[in-house]
């Protein structure tokens, strides 16, 4: 990083008083459900030991409630932790949980898939400016240069249909559409630069699984991939069971996934699985109208069907 | 007298080593990362960020083929892997955090039974360590008794010099072997100053300490505080440089096929579930407690060393944030 | 009586998944018909399309498919009443990110086949054989199995020698 | 003949000589070694275990079922619940299998000479007690009374139907069967009762005993202290821990307890150990 002018795409997006305003009303509700009693959890962030980093909190004293925060850091999908994947949490009794709008998405497809109930869930939804990319120096503010790519294109800002709304949405740029632009340039590409471009990725996959265990969609007990009798995706890490691995997610996630790029996130080889799961996204817009929204869908794309769908690819 | 090597002559040393037949393997690009990968050329070479995945690999590859087995008219036929087929290795610009990793695995992987697949590529590897200069706020090795260096582990261990270009040090006899064979490329060092070496942050650990707490705190609310956030993946098992669990796995057809061992991680939900159902680590507290054990306190009971080198991999690249640093702070605080 | 068998440089291996109460009877029809198709094709019946799981598909690729059929009964003849009408889109979902992570969609044919139709399914399969004899074996994902990491890559010829047997 | 001392992974090929399907689900495998040398130089110890590899499925861990005084063969017993013993359990006479081993610790055998023995097991863990049984009996002179209490949850899944026949017929070993409560049949002869429960009942005196328990992880937390009310020392309580291994070398990182490798500490401990380990197994 050079210490020469500052670039135009580090100019910070919002003021630093935004992100207190955001801590404070959160800390305020956290603390007043769980004196109160309301809840006996409250799914949120906390400040991580390095500067800029913002971890899982799950508070359940008000004491605990005042160490919550929301910063730029705070990068999780939380809905991960109100899944049958995390049982131990769900344990605790009624909880609230801090959701920005695209957690909310996920929380939504969760509710349309009966693991969860909205009645038994206190959401205090975020205005959310956006948060770091995965590659961010959390030294700097939130600019343009450190922001997600997915926040680039967010169309969730302001929360809907939460308890409570945390802070309120500062006026942010228009920023380039990054991701659609990758996604625009792969399309253009011949299926064997694609195929090359998509299996050299797959290629450093190391199975770590990350992908999946961060997935709030991905609550099975028992993955389809974990399974040997019989064996559905080879389990080592070559590039030929990879690749198999990251085709069987996009499918399995392909009409439920609510677009949090937690997989993309998470991975630590730097694949960029929403894309995968973007395309999914868009293919199935344009061939069934679905669109993961913040209202709960009694049924994804894939579970039903229309006498009329498309069957020109049939013979 | 110090030898001295320019960054000039340390890509030339690459492109002469490559050239001979040996297998070079340091930091290269590999996308938007970087990543210890073998290099067909000098200039491959990056020598400024801390590549991704450790360097365990050249030594305990990410997956490996360890038999081949065929079905025949007269049964089945097992072929070996013929080690010696395992490529001379050179590792350049390893980091002091990755360089001291295979000290610590060589007692595992021949404790009894020699792993060959292990020691012979062990065996045929010569490391060239480099100095950090740099680290960031992941970094912990100072914490853990290393340091950015730290020569123990490299053969052979460069410096970055102030003027450019590295300040070489035979650690080994196989360093000096090298430094010897390739003399034409090193040149005396003279005044040049060493760059200050990095200064990792962070409170400095106790590690007695820390082991005598875990000898008496197997059963700890702490485990649980961790494995409410853990999201059970493998990411910090997958890239640190001193994690050695394994899985074993049958791939091909029923007719041919081959035996290949991978990397496994504890953390993960079925790691010892029996084929009964029964699993004695069936919750995330008892998986992530493993871990820690295992790092601080069962390898050192077993091997009187511990399972970390500090380079902060698992750190960076916990998707929920869960920091062995600060769990390791706090233990060393109570 | 016999067509006359014409000898070809490549003979594509053609994987057909077909439910057992359309496509399989067709194909039987075709059969007890003394209809001709190639033998390249080797059927695997299901009961339903709607059990067709795309791994299958995905499976019979990275094990040395070249090209794969998939069949079923058509809209509303479904013996389950609607297993195909899902399998219908599942299919037009999972054609679209095979095709996005560059597979070429040539190889991958959808049919609805019934039970009377045993001339449809003659046509269906002889049509797909020449596409890909055309097209030729599919390489990539022949070397994709073969491709290891770096890291546990060696240059054995016993190595070599399995993976040349996997078929 | 494979070289251990090059490729510790690679197993010994042996031929499945005879098998036999002890239940609807558990079937025992006789293999000899295709290599005479193997053949002629393989030995063990009653309680050490293998590594049996079905080709194209993979590897499971079971202990050698049969007496390391019976040689030319070894024996395992499997219950078919997954990829490898599915593979295994399809498998017939004349086929192949691979094996690796002896692994682990082993029963001190000759530190029971002169000692009565109760032998304590429960459903598919006779067979680790089955290879030092029949030691012992082939040995019979060297040791007092022998006690045997085997339990299953039914009549079915009692395994070695055959040579519980056969001990109980010899008046050298004291054979007490038992089944879970509605697991007895019409002509069921032996007791019913949980083993615990049957083994309190058949009270085997402690004195100058040795223990040799092996069973379900709930059957030996009820067992032990029974045991220790019958007067047991916990030095003089023997079992063997089951983990799950994909070495069997202490390499993989997965069958430890604490800081216990069952696979090279293991898997024959005596209730003191087990004591001392964290309870995580």
């Amino acid at each position: 990083m050079t210490n020469t002018a500052q670039k135009l795409d580090t100019i910070p997006l919002v003021d630093s008083g935004y992100w207190s305003s955001v801590t404070e009303a959160i800390r305020t509700e956290a603390e007043r459900l769980l004196s109160s009693g309301e809840v006996t959890a409250v799914i949120g962030y906390r400040a991580g030991r390095r500067s800029g980093t913002a971890l899982p909190a799950i508070a359940t004293s008000p004491e605990q409630a005042r160490e919550l925060v929301f910063s730029p850091g705070c990068v999780n999908n939380l809905a991960l932790y109100l899944t049958k994947a995390k049982k131990d949490v769900a344990k605790k009794g009624k909880v609230a949980i801090v959701a920005k709008g695209c957690d909310l998405k996920a929380l939504a497809g969760l509710m349309g898939e009966s693991q969860l109930k909205r009645e038994e869930l206190v959401i205090i939804g975020v205005a959310c400016a956006g948060v770091y990319g995965a590659s961010a120096d959390r030294s700097l503010p939130l600019s343009e240069e450190t922001i997600a790519r997915k926040c680039r294109e967010c169309t969730v800002h302001a929360p809907e249909g939460v308890d409570l709304t945390a802070g309120s949405v500062p006026a942010l740029p228009q920023l380039s559409p990054e991701e659609a632009e990758e996604l625009a340039r792969l399309e253009a590409m011949t299926p064997r630069e694609r195929w090359a471009f998509w299996t050299e990725h797959f290629s450093r996959c190391v199975r770590c699984m990350a992908c999946r265990q961060v997935c709030p969609f991905c609550y099975c007990e028992q993955c389809y991939c974990d399974r040997n009798r019989p064996q559905g995706v080879e389990t080592s890490p070559r590039p030929a069971g990879n690749t198999a691995w990251h085709i069987v997610r996009g499918m399995h996630l392909a009409g439920r996934c609510a677009g949090c790029a937690e997989c993309e996130r998470a991975c630590p080889m730097d694949i960029p699985l929403n894309l995968l799961n973007r395309k999914m996204a868009q293919e199935l817009k344009e061939l069934y109208g679905h669109e993961a929204g913040i209202a709960p869908k009694e049924k994804g794309p894939l579970a039903e069907y229309r006498e009329d769908d498309d069957q020109s690819f049939i013979k | 007298m110090p030898k001295m090597i320019t960054e000039q002559n340390l890509r030339a040393l690459i492109d002469l080593l490559v050239k001979e037949g040996s297998r070079v393997v340091g930091p290269k690009a590999a996308g938007t990362m970087t990543l210890y990968e073998p290099l067909a050329a000098g200039e491959e070479l990056v020598l400024t960020e801390l590549p991704r995945r450790s360097a365990k690999e050249a030594f305990f590859p990410l997956c490996e083929t360890i038999l081949t087995y065929a079905k025949g008219e007269e049964g089945v036929q097992v072929n070996d892997i013929d080690p010696a087929r395992f490529p001379e290795t050179v590792l350049v610009a390893v980091r002091p955090c990755d360089a001291a990793a295979p000290g610590i695995l060589d007692a595992v992987f021949s404790w009894d039974y020699d792993d060959q697949f292990y020691q012979e590529r062990r065996k045929k590897t010569a490391i060239i360590g480099l100095a950090c200069t740099k680290a960031d706020d992941a970094c912990f090795c100072t914490a853990v008794g290393l340091s950015p260096a730290e020569t123990q582990g490299s053969d052979l261990f460069l410096t970055p010099l102030s003027g450019g270009g590295f300040r070489v040090e035979a650690v080994t006899e196989k360093g000096e072997k090298l430094l010897a064979r390739y003399s034409q490329l090193f040149g005396e060092a003279g005044s040049a100053q060493p760059l200050p070496p990095a200064e990792p942050g962070g409170e400095k650990l106790e590690l007695a300490r820390i082991k005598a707490w875990l000898d008496a705190n197997f059963e700890s609310p702490l485990w649980q505080e961790i494995a409410d956030r853990c999201a059970g993946c493998g990411a910090c098992a997958f890239l640190c440089p001193a994690c050695h669990c394994f899985d074993i796995n049958d791939e091909g057809t029923e007719a041919k096929g081959a035996r290949r061992k991978s990397w496994d991680a504890c953390g993960f939900a079925k790691f010892t579930n029996h084929a009964s159902g029964h699993n004695p680590r069936d919750a995330q507290n008892k998986r992530y407690r493993n871990r820690l054990m295992h790092k601080f306190k069962y390898y050192d009971d077993k091997f009187g060393k511990h399972l970390c080198t500090g380079c902060g991999r698992c750190v960076r690249a916990c998707p929920v944030g869960i920091d062995i640093k600060a769990v390791l702070d706090e233990i060393n605080s109570k | 009586m016999h067509a006359e068998k014409v000898k070809h440089d490549f003979e594509p291996k053609i994987v057909a998944f077909v439910c057992t109460w359309c496509t399989y009877a067709g194909a039987d029809l075709a059969g007890t018909s003394r209809m001709q198709y190639p033998s390249n094709v080797r059927v695997v019946k299901f009961p339903c399309t709607g059990r067709i799981d795309p791994v299958f598909i995905l499976r019979a690729f990275q094990k040395g498919a070249d090209g794969i059929l998939v069949s079923g009964c058509h809209p509303g003849d479904c013996h389950y009443m609607a297993g195909n009408f899902h399998a219908r889109r599942r299919f037009a979902a999972f054609r679209k990110l095979l095709e996005f992570v560059g597979v070429d969609l040539a190889r991958l044919q959808f049919s609805w086949v019934s039970a009377a139709e045993g001339g449809k399914w003659v046509e269906v399969v002889t049509e797909l054989t020449e596409r890909i004899r055309a097209m030729g074996p599919l390489e990539e994902f022949k070397e994709l199995e073969l491709e290891e990491c770096w890291s546990g890559k060696i240059d054995t010829p016993e190595l070599q020698e399995a993976y040349k047997a996997i078929p | 003949m494979c070289d251990h001392s090059k490729n510790i992974y690679k197993p010994y090929l042996a031929t499945i000589a005879e098998l036999r399907d002890e239940t609807s689900d558990i079937r025992s495998l006789r293999l000899v070694f295709q290599d005479e040398e193997v053949r002629e130089k393989f030995t063990f110890r009653a309680g050490q275990f293998a590594e049996y590899s079905a080709f194209g499925a993979g590897e499971s861990t079971f202990c050698i079922a049969s007496s390391p005084t019976r040689q030319g063969y070894i024996e395992c017993c499997f219950r078919a619940v997954g990829r490898v013993t599915d593979a295994l359990r399809s498998l017939e006479v004349g086929d192949t299998v691979g094996v690796r081993g002896p692994y682990g610790n082993s029963f001190p055998i000759e530190e029971f000479y002169g000692k009565n023995l109760v032998f304590v097991a429960g459903g598919i863990a006779l067979p680790p007690l089955r290879t030092v049984i029949w030691n012992c009996l082939d040995l019979r002179d060297k040791f007092g009374d022998i006690t045997i209490v085997y339990g299953a949850r039914t009549e079915a899944d009692l395994v070695y139907k055959h040579e519980l026949a056969e001990w109980e017929a010899r008046s050298d070993v004291r054979l007490v069967k038992t089944v879970d409560p509605g697991g007895n049949g019409p002509t069921w002869d032996g007791k019913v009762g949980f083993v615990p429960t049957v083994l309190e009942e058949a009270a085997p005196a402690a004195a100058n005993t040795v223990a040799l328990v092996c069973g379900p992880p709930i059957m030996i937390k009820f067992t032990l202290p029974v045991l220790e009310k019958l007067g047991f020392a916990d030095d003089a309580i023997y079992t063997t821990l089951e983990n799950r291994m994909k070495c069997g070398l202490g390499k993989c990182g997965r069958c430890n307890v604490g800081n216990v490798y069952v696979c090279k500490d293991g898997p024959v401990f005596t209730a003191r150990q087990v004591k001392a380990m964290p309870q995580e197994f």
